[in-house]
């Protein structure tokens, strides 16, 4: 039967400005583009879901920006600390449909972190365009440069990298033509642009979505997407999706 | 060996603990982190005549010790339930409480006849806040839920219960209705009407605006008219709202329940029910209850 | 400069951030612990005709993000706060609004007449759950709504605020009988009706039984509900239930208050109307807000 | 102006079962019979009251039993963190009423605690009734032995000390006729057992009353006891009072 896990706290980071890196011990395996639901602590009624940013055989890392109520709190916790976990959930992104040229990783901001566990499995051709505001916020690039084959960075104000947002840089590398994939995450105005693309080139292209959640097992019915008009649930069909099967109409 | 065993309008459950609708599916998933038969009842996700979309997300938010949902009775319709649904159900031995909550008065005689005797128990959901079509108007007014009851009275072939709105000023006046119409069991609450605007984007933070709210938040509303309405009437009462704990069931049976529910609490861990089922036996235990009825109703009012 | 004035019934406030009733006495203790001139208007507890003794303790009793309390209208009476609060306010440069709660209509009017422009508003208590003779029946019933506030409007020298009970089916139709009634303002939300049982004990804990819940657990409610009836009302909106914030402050402004009052977060902490009335700003500020009126009623509905 | 205090935990010690002792830095000076009204952390609405133990110049001690909710919360702060603390509050005892012979305080469970301090106050003749359930959970006999002429011990089931109720060891201590005066704080059975007993005897009598608190400083008016005939409000006009003034008759 499945269940929870009380996962201790093995490793804690503070990357740029409000992001945390976590790692805990965890006994199940997990697949590139999982999440977990994690539980905050008192005072937090429901879980919050995270991206699976890394895993190994019993250990799983995971990166959040702190937001709200939920993210402070967990923010809080010490190494050493138990962390209540569910997980993981969800399909992972659909690693055979990589194709036989390059596989493409495109996130932007709180984006990107299931894009580095993802990298690692599309193998060493694969490139990343990773999307941020501004310098400061630049995260994970080394981390990104050990797994794929090039990193391209935009920021918003084109501090660092390219100006502009990632799409930009997306249209100017499929340019080239040796694209076979796309694997999307970001927000929904990204996805919604990325998705454009890809069909526009006829590129398998897969995005993984954010909704509000609550049970994150696919209980509830709250946290869903628009599916060829109706609406099925993030949690359980997802969060990974074809793009072919993501509405962003209205 | 304590004695769980409650019974519901004829119906026996082996313990008091159900799931409240909408907040366990139809148990598919569930049944991935226990053995369904550890539930007294399965209450399945509300059943519409066809299907239905539900509404625009988002559709949850978190409220101080609570939640706000508008999902809109999104649900696959009553054919694809009894085709699919009722027989993964029954390989469990627990009872199948089917929810329902059609938009008129025909609809609702037409779901509950033809589940026929499929199920164990009808609920009718005369209480959803979501719906624009009257889901809520059934509820809230007495002379309706009188006649929704009898009509849809006439059209079950198992108990009927009903589920009763806690946005009204008189709680009784609705239960003694419902008792009228012929309910055989009520069951309390349904979710309150709430809102939240987001003060950044200065909008509401569900799409639909408004929602139900649960969780413990709503716990000290729902006792107080599960206390009501078990002072008014000998209907078995299933009682529900904000339950986390094994102790939190013995406070609504202590306030008058004969069973419970268990609802946003699935939400935060998929084996809540199991979970306060144990708490609940522990509570006995400790307190040398060798009966689960010695506690029903049994609250001592100053 | 921000702002911050705001205009009920042609009382001006400093800033929108009142105190609600039954939750700061009539000031002297808070005096101690902040400048009672940084309030928009201080609301004190409420007045009736004889001094009243109050309800039996225990009167207090926490829920998950909220309490119960059943004070019952403890009070010295009208003559003693007309002698002894009345000049103890006025030295400070706010608003008094006097919350009264007599128990019959005739009451009401007496205290109302003799209260004269004493005092720069009236409140009109038709809510308080607590009290037998009547208290909750005047506000949950649409006629007596509009007859009580016509009646005491005749007697009152200063704008009246009718305070409304969110223990309803229909708080719009509340709100129009108050407004219909003569009404200048509105107030809302006092206490929903609760109740709480210790499983060891068996008993209620309260004295009794039953109390009014308010707090954070209440404000997706509150919020709701000043939303409806700012909706059908150009009558100023005082909102409340739950406010802990600066934030929430401006929830039930986006939501359609004019001000707001601030409860059980005084019993949390005695500096928490200015507290909040800092984060507030805060907010005002770092959205770049000018005027506070910006933001009333602006919430964009979906 | 008054206001809340944020105070650095400087000691934390567990006395018997579930008694926790705890020591802050504290500004201001407090009275014997004074108490805190403690916020518990996240997840818990209402402040806690908490006698004060002892106190000095710049700090101040409590001891509390873990009951429910709150207490269990305030039990896991630990030495270094911070505590949002509001006092302190209500009067103290009336130390200038205990006459020119031998003062008595008298305590059981939880209600020794403020009694610690209180002994200090009145002077080297004092003697100390404290009532246990049993010899388990007998502490701070030596902290009482130290301040007190003499320490009388009773437990409820005679494991330690007199067998029996703290008013059986005070009726007969009132026998030898050298009692000026009686500082008692417990359950509220042996509340009014003692109230009685001094009014019989004609000794002045202060009492220590506890009851539900929401404000802690007279604004709620929820934490009434009966006086004379009308509900006063225990944090405001107490948590101390002349027996006489109160009234347990329901
Ligand atoms: C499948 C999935 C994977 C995610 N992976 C990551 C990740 O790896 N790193 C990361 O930083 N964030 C990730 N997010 C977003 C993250 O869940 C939110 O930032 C977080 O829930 C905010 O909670 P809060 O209490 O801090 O914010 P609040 O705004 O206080 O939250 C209020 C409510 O809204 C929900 N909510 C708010 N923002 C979002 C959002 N963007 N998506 C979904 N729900 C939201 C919260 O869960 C909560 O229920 C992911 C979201 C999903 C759905
Ligand atoms: C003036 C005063 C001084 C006190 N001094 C001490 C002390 O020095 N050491 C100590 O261990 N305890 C003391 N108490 C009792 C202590 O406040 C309670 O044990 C504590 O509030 C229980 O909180 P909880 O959340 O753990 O229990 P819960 O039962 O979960 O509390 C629920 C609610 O009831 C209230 N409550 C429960 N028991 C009591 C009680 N006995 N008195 C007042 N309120 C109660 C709580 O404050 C809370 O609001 C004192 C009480 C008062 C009024
Ligand atoms: C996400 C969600 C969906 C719900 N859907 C239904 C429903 O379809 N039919 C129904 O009668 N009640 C529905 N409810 C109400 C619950 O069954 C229950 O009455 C309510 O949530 C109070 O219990 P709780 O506080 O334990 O959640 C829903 C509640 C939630 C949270
Ligand atoms: C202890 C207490 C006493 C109250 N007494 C009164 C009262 O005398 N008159 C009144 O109109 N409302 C009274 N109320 C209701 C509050 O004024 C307010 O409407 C309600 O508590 C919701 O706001 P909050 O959630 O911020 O507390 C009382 C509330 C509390 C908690
Ligand atoms: S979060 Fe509950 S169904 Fe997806
Ligand atoms: S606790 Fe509020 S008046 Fe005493």
């Amino acid at each position: 039967m499945k269940k929870t896990h009380m996962c201790k706290l093995i490793s804690k980071k503070t990357l740029a400005g409000d992001v945390i890196d976590m790692k805990v011990q965890f006994p199940e395996e997990s697949k590139p583009g999982q999440f977990i639901h994690v539980s905050c602590g008192d005072g937090v009624l429901l879980r919050r879901p995270i991206s699976i940013c890394d895993a190994g055989a019993d250990w799983l890392r995971f990166t959040f920006a702190v937001r709200g109520k939920g993210t402070k709190k967990l923010a809080q916790y010490n190494t050493g600390d138990f962390l209540n976990i569910l997980g993981p959930l969800g399909n992972g992104f659909s690693i055979d449909k990589k194709g036989d040229k390059t596989p493409l990783v495109i996130g932007g901001g709180i984006g990107i972190f299931p894009l580095l566990y993802l990298s690692k499995s599309l193998g060493a051709k694969t490139e990343a365009i990773l999307g941020f505001r501004t310098k400061d916020l630049v995260i994970m690039e080394d981390e990104f440069k050990g797994t794929c084959a090039r990193v391209h960075i935009a920021t918003d104000d084109g501090s660092y990298g390219h100006k502009g947002f990632v799409t930009d840089v997306l249209k100017e590398r499929l340019a080239k033509g040796d694209i076979s994939s796309i694997y999307a995450c970001g927000p929904s105005s990204m996805m919604a642009a990325v998705k454009k693309i890809a069909e526009d080139e006829n590129i398998y292209c897969q995005l993984s979505l954010e909704e509000r959640m609550g049970c994150g097992i696919g209980i509830c019915a709250v946290c869903v997407c628009k599916s060829k008009g109706e609406y099925v649930k993030v949690c359980q069909n997802g969060p990974t999706f074809d793009s072919k099967e993501v509405d962003f109409d209205d | 060996m304590i004695n769980l065993e409650v019974d519901i309008a004829g119906v026996k459950l082996k313990n008091p603990i159900i799931t409240a609708s909408g907040t366990f599916a139809n148990g598919r998933e569930i049944s991935e982190y226990y053995d369904l038969c550890e539930l007294g009842a399965v209450c399945v996700k509300a059943i519409t005549l066809e299907p239905r979309r539900g509404n625009k997300p988002p559709r949850i938010a978190e409220t101080p010790s609570g939640i706000l949902n508008s999902v809109g009775l999104q649900n696959a319709g009553l054919a694809y339930f009894m085709k699919y649904e009722i027989p993964f159900l029954r390989k469990y031995d627990t009872k199948i409480i089917a929810n329902i909550s059609g938009c008129t008065i025909e609809e609702n005689c037409e779901i509950a006849k033809r589940l026929g005797n499929l199920v164990d128990l009808i609920e009718l959901n005369v209480s959803c806040p979501n719906v624009k079509e009257g889901g809520v108007a059934f509820g809230t007014n007495p002379k309706i839920t009188k006649e929704i009851t009898k009509r849809v009275k006439e059209n079950c072939a198992v108990p009927l219960i009903v589920k009763l709105s806690p946005n009204v000023t008189d709680i009784k006046e609705i239960a003694k209705a419902a008792e009228e119409g012929g309910a055989d069991a009520l069951s309390l609450i349904n979710t309150i009407l709430g809102m939240q605007i987001d003060v950044n984007t200065r909008r509401p933070t569900l799409a639909n605006n408004t929602g139900g709210l649960s969780g413990p938040a709503v716990k000290p509303v729902a006792v107080r008219m599960a206390w009501e309405v078990s002072s008014i009437t000998d209907l078995p009462i299933i009682g529900m709202g904000g339950i986390m704990s094994g102790e939190d069931v013995a406070e609504f049976m202590l306030a008058g329940a004969t069973a419970v529910a268990v609802g946003t609490a699935n939400l935060v861990n998929p084996t809540a029910c199991v979970d306060i089922k144990k708490e609940f036996i522990n509570y006995l235990d400790e307190n040398n209850i060798d009966d689960v009825h010695e506690i029903i109703k049994a609250v001592k009012i100053f």
